[in-house]
């Protein structure tokens, strides 16, 4: 129920996070994206903090769905509770890769 | 014998219907342990679900809208004002729909314990239709003088079957599913157990236990137009009778009127219970004629007979006019949809007409057996007519004779008898378990006898298909011990039973596998079939009245005098039928024997 | 519909399979003359007592309310024995009958419905009710009873069970029909133990393995609708606290009448 | 094989949803660039903005849409009791998706070839 939740809650989020991200990485000019122009964005904290959080949910819904995809077969299944503890591991490896690189673009 | 080869419990339950599993959630409730059921098919599959309209009892939620009449609106009864049914009512409308040949002191008991049985049920869980305020609602049903069938929409039997299986789950019970019991056996009047194939694996095993119990339900297979299950083969009657145990009025086989047309599915009476009307041909409703004060609400008896003779006299409806219109129009879409919606399925489903729209064929079904196997009021099986019992054996319900049904059964004290004496049979099995029953021994090695038998049945290499038997058997008992009966067709309705029986020597067993044989278990409901069939035309033939559901076209008057006694059929050594009769319990003084008219 | 054309010879393709001989599945070929008003179960019982007694099947009632009968026929779970063959031989004049899918094959079409009767027991289907019984019935609203309708309709078939795409995965799903039965006793105002189904249900296994494909509502012959229950039970198990005092407060009122 | 509306949503909806899983872990490795420094990010990003990668993308916003859509259409589903709308709203689903990736991923082609 814990996945579901999250898968749900994190779902609501992304509607939010990616519409923006996709109407402004791919929509708003310039189109030929380079360091500058992301870090032009980053610079202001309220982008940083929307990206943060998109980082965050996005990781939470991929990996709690893959979760599921996985142990709805019953052989995975049987592993649940290991296979929850990768996807955690893996949620906080790729945030803090991820939240280093935001980091990155205020040099 | 083996050893492996032997199962042993403190009690058998044969049937997992209402009567059956009564019977071990009550046994395994009151400190019996070891309570295992037998069924052949899966319990949640039982007959009793099938029942839809209502199981009777006078619980006073109910009142007719005063000066509205018989057939007017009901309204809940408001706190404190008086009561409109009462127990003695109940007995006399049982009694009379009975036509006297039901047992005054078994109806009591059963009128009385009614109340407490439904109370248990909702208790259970089951889900009631409920009034404004918020009891249990209750219709009216054929017979029945005041509204007392509790109800759940039109699928009564389902959720009272669905509630007692779970408890007896709750119980740890166990269940035996699929296992078909294909012999019992009964040494010097005591019970020794049942030898029963595994149909999954098509082992055979002895099963022994101090008690078994019978909960088998009725045999209205025998029949070509029927509203009963493939199931309902009379396995337990033909398996008590071969053991040796007595039959009772088996002649008496209730029609019920609306059975839907050509394919026999009830359609509840919960339909003219709601207010919908029998129409011929004419558009006449012709209950005028027959009752004209319960008109369609008279009993299942009676109005069967009605719409026969409108069939016969040219005024069926449908290409053959073998029909009945059920007009259930003028109760309005929002009534149909709420109490009758599995009616309403049936209809549209299988005779591709909607109630709310169009008025539905039907035709009378056979439909419920009243005799069986004799018991007392708590489940023991007689073992004869001077009220001698058989050690440990017990049965209930449909499959037994109390008798509270006499001669003919009022809508709604089916689902009241299988409970109230299935509970019954149930205590009564927990005190003979407690009081040190014993386990005794089984001579022989009746597993070993039954897995010859159907070995030979297997090698038995014949040109007779089983199934033309029983199809044959069917157009005899619709034709010559259907709804009306003479001397002459009763004859030669035996005539051709007794030719049936010598052609089901020469039959063939197309499937001889082990695994999951139905083709073997139906071969051996086959041979059940022709061995009661014999006994309900044997039993019509000698009963010289009408009476009930029993009607001679050639007595067609009640005999008090020479016929208020119960028929009882005994397997003689060379195998026929030998009766002999026991008399009915009457309350002369409170209910004596009157003109039966509605 | 001439009265020719309902009483034509049509092809019953029948998908036959006994462990004990065959190595896979086959399909055999049945010609079987109509008659108004056929189903699919008269059809199957022409065949097994006229042609090959060796065709298995479950059957009893023969009227949609006893649950032996579901198969799978034409590519979708349905009762035998309340579908009309006439509807069913449109193509090519053959109709396809096969067991339940995603269940163990005993024999031709019955199947092995061990873990059905497992998970069903699992979210213990009998009511528990209050320690204090009164002498008479609790009291119900019909509106509180009529929303239980499809779990107290439900006749135990397995057509949902076996056509849901999570149970051909895992069998450890608790599966509609159980859902649907916990269902019924969450939201039955006697039972007291709601706290605990949802506890059940909660679980890996449980409403959280429903991915909503609503395979159940087709398949179910009876037009219940078990997703709904499980969006429902979703719901209360995410506010169960809440749910159990409001069920608490209900409880103190069971023997008193419903107010009009 | 149980196939129907649902079963087929929801082959769709795991098939795009791994493969925006793979695509996200593919991002994330892209833009960690960053890290590197700027003339890795660029010389990287500029590898996947050539026009291939425009076509890749069209795709992606397909899964992207598709997948979106198909949960509002179960959230929907869930907070407002609309299972008896579950046939009308996949084909809802399938239709606004359709549209959108033709419009969006055309508007994503026409910048491309255009030079924006």
């Amino acid at each position: 129920m814990l996945t579901f939740k999250l898968q749900r809650w994190s779902a609501i989020a992304l509607l939010v996070f990616l519409t923006i991200h996709m109407i402004f990485m791919h929509y708003v000019p310039p189109f030929h994206i380079s360091f500058d122009v992301v870090q032009a964005r980053l610079s202001t904290p309220t982008w940083k903090i929307i990206d943060i959080l998109f980082l965050f949910s996005v990781l939470v819904h991929a990996m709690a769905g893959s979760y599921q995809v996985i142990t709805d077969f019953e052989s995975a299944f049987n592993y649940r509770k290991a296979l929850a503890w990768a996807s955690v591991i893996i949620v906080i490896l790729a945030f803090v890769y991820g939240a280093k690189t935001i980091w990155a673009f205020q040099l | 014998m083996q050893n492996s080869d032997v199962i042993t419990h403190d009690v058998i339950v044969v049937g997992a219907g209402l009567a059956g599993t009564w019977a071990a959630m009550t046994a395994a409730e009151n400190g019996v342990k070891d309570v295992a059921v037998l069924s052949k098919i899966h319990p949640l599959r039982s007959h009793s679900g099938a029942a839809q309209g209502g199981i009777a009892a006078v619980l006073n939620n109910v009142r007719p809208v005063a000066g509205t009449g018989p057939r007017g609106p009901l309204e809940q009864i408001p706190p404190g004002d008086d009561p409109v049914d009462s127990f003695d009512l109940h007995m006399f409308d049982t009694i009379k729909g009975s036509d006297w040949l039901g047992d005054q002191d078994a109806i009591e008991i059963m009128v009385k314990d009614a109340p407490d049985v439904v109370i248990q049920y909702e208790h259970m869980g089951c889900v009631f239709s409920r009034t404004k305020d918020g009891r249990i609602n209750q219709r009216r049903f054929g017979g029945h003088s005041a509204p007392r069938a509790n109800f759940s929409a039109d699928r009564t039997g389902h959720v009272l079957l669905h509630t007692i299986h779970e408890q007896a789950l709750f119980h740890n019970v166990h269940f035996y599913a699929e296992w078909y019991v294909m012999d019992l056996i009964i040494e010097e009047n005591i019970v020794r157990g049942v030898v029963a194939i595994n149909v999954l694996t098509g082992d055979i095993k002895m099963l022994r236990a101090k008690a078994v119990m019978f909960g088998t339900g009725g045999y209205g297979q025998a029949y070509k137009v029927t509203s009963n299950a493939y199931a309902n083969t009379g396995d337990g009657v033909a398996l008590a009778y071969n053991a040796g145990a007595p039959l009772m009025d088996m002649e008496f086989v209730q029609f019920h009127p609306t059975g839907l047309y050509r394919h026999g599915f009830l359609m509840t009476e919960a339909c003219r219970g709601e207010g919908g009307y029998l129409i011929n041909k004419l558009g006449e409703r012709f209950m005028e004629k027959y009752a004209p004060d319960k008109m369609e609400l008279a009993p299942r008896d009676l109005v069967s007979r009605s719409e026969q003779i409108e069939i016969n006299e040219g005024r069926g409806v449908m290409e053959d006019g073998q029909g009945i219109f059920l007009d259930m129009r003028h109760l309005g879409r929002e009534k149909i949809l709420e109490r009758l919606p599995e009616v309403r399925d049936l209809a549209i489903a299988f005779a591709h007409v909607d109630p709310i729209e169009e008025p539905v064929p039907i035709q009378p079904t056979a439909h419920y057996s009243m005799g069986g196997i004799p018991t007392t009021v708590d489940g023991e099986v007689l073992a004869n007519a001077n009220g001698d019992l058989i050690t440990g054996f017990y049965a209930a319900g449909e499959v037994s004779c109390v008798s509270v049904h006499g001669a003919n059964r009022l809508g709604t004290n089916s689902l009241l008898e299988a409970s109230v004496f299935g509970r019954r049979a149930g205590r009564a099995i927990a005190e003979f378990i407690k009081g040190g029953a014993k386990l005794h021994p089984v001579p022989g090695d009746p597993a070993e006898k039954n897995r010859k038998m159907v070995q030979q049945l297997f090698d038995n290499d014949g040109s007779e298909l089983v199934e033309d038997i029983v199809q044959d058997l069917k157009m005899t008992m619709t034709n010559k011990v259907g709804i009306f009966r003479d001397e002459e067709g009763l004859k030669s309705a035996l005539d051709d039973i007794h030719k049936l029986q010598e052609r089901f020597k020469n039959i063939r067993v197309m499937d001889k596998s082990k695994r999951f044989n139905t083709n073997l278990s139906m071969t051996l409901e086959a041979s059940h079939l022709l061995t009661f069939s014999e006994l309900i035309a044997a039993g019509a033939l000698n009963r010289q009245e009408s009476r009930g559901a029993h009607s001679r076209t050639d007595f067609p008057k009640r005999d008090d005098e020479n016929w208020l006694k119960h028929t009882m059929a005994h397997k003689d050594e060379d195998g026929r039928p030998k009766f002999s009769y026991k008399d009915v319990t009457l309350y002369w003084d409170r209910f004596p024997p009157q003109e039966r008219k509605y | 519909m001439s009265n020719n054309d309902t009483q034509r010879t049509v092809t019953v393709r029948i998908q036959r399979f006994n462990p004990d001989v065959d190595k896979k599945p086959h399909m055999q070929d049945y010609q079987v003359k109509m008659w108004p008003g056929m189903t699919i179960l008269d059809a199957l019982h022409e065949i097994k007592t006229h042609q090959d007694g060796s065709v298995t099947y479950r059957r009893s009632c023969r009227h949609g309310i006893c649950g032996s009968c579901a198969m799978h026929i034409n590519g979708r779970n349905t009762l035998a024995c309340k579908t009309p063959i006439i509807n069913e031989v449109k193509k090519n004049n053959t109709v396809t009958i096969g067991p339940l899918p995603y269940l163990p094959v005993i024999k031709d079409m019955v199947v092995d419905r061990t873990s059905f009767w497992e998970q069903y027991l699992r979210v213990k289907p009998w009511l528990i009710p209050p320690d204090d019984i009164p002498e008479r019935e609790f009291r119900m609203s019909q509106e509180e009873v009529d929303a239980l309708h499809d779990a107290e309709a439900c006749i135990m078939c397995g057509a949902c069970y076996s056509s849901c795409a999570v149970i051909g995965l895992n069998k450890k799903y608790l599966g509609p029909h159980a859902l649907l039965k916990a269902f019924l006793r969450v939201l039955d105002p006697r039972d007291t133990a709601p706290g605990e189904r949802l506890e059940i249900v909660s679980q890996a296994d449980g409403v959280a393995r429903c991915h909503t494909i609503f395979n159940c509502i087709d398949a179910c012959p009876k037009g219940l609708n078990p997703t709904q229950a499980i969006e429902t039970l979703r719901k209360l198990a995410q506010k169960r606290q809440k749910y159990e005092e409001a069920k608490a407060e209900r409880q103190k009122h069971l023997n008193e009448p419903i107010p009009s | 094989m149980y196939t129907s509306t649902g079963f087929i949503s929801w082959l769709l909806r795991r098939i795009s949803g791994l493969a925006l899983v793979l695509y996200l872990f593919m991002h994330l490795w892209v833009i960690g660039a960053a890290n590197s420094g700027v003339q890795v990010f660029n010389d990287r990003l500029n590898a996947v903005q050539t026009p291939l990668f425009k076509l890749f993308e069209v795709a992606l916003l397909a899964a992207v849409v598709y997948h979106a859509l198909d949960g509002i259409r179960l959230l929907l589903i869930h907070y407002f009791d609309l299972t008896e709308y579950r046939k009308s709203l996949f084909w809802a689903v399938i239709i606004l998706s359709a549209i959108i990736t033709i419009v969006g991923g055309g508007a994503i082609l026409v910048i491309a070839f255009t030079g924006g």
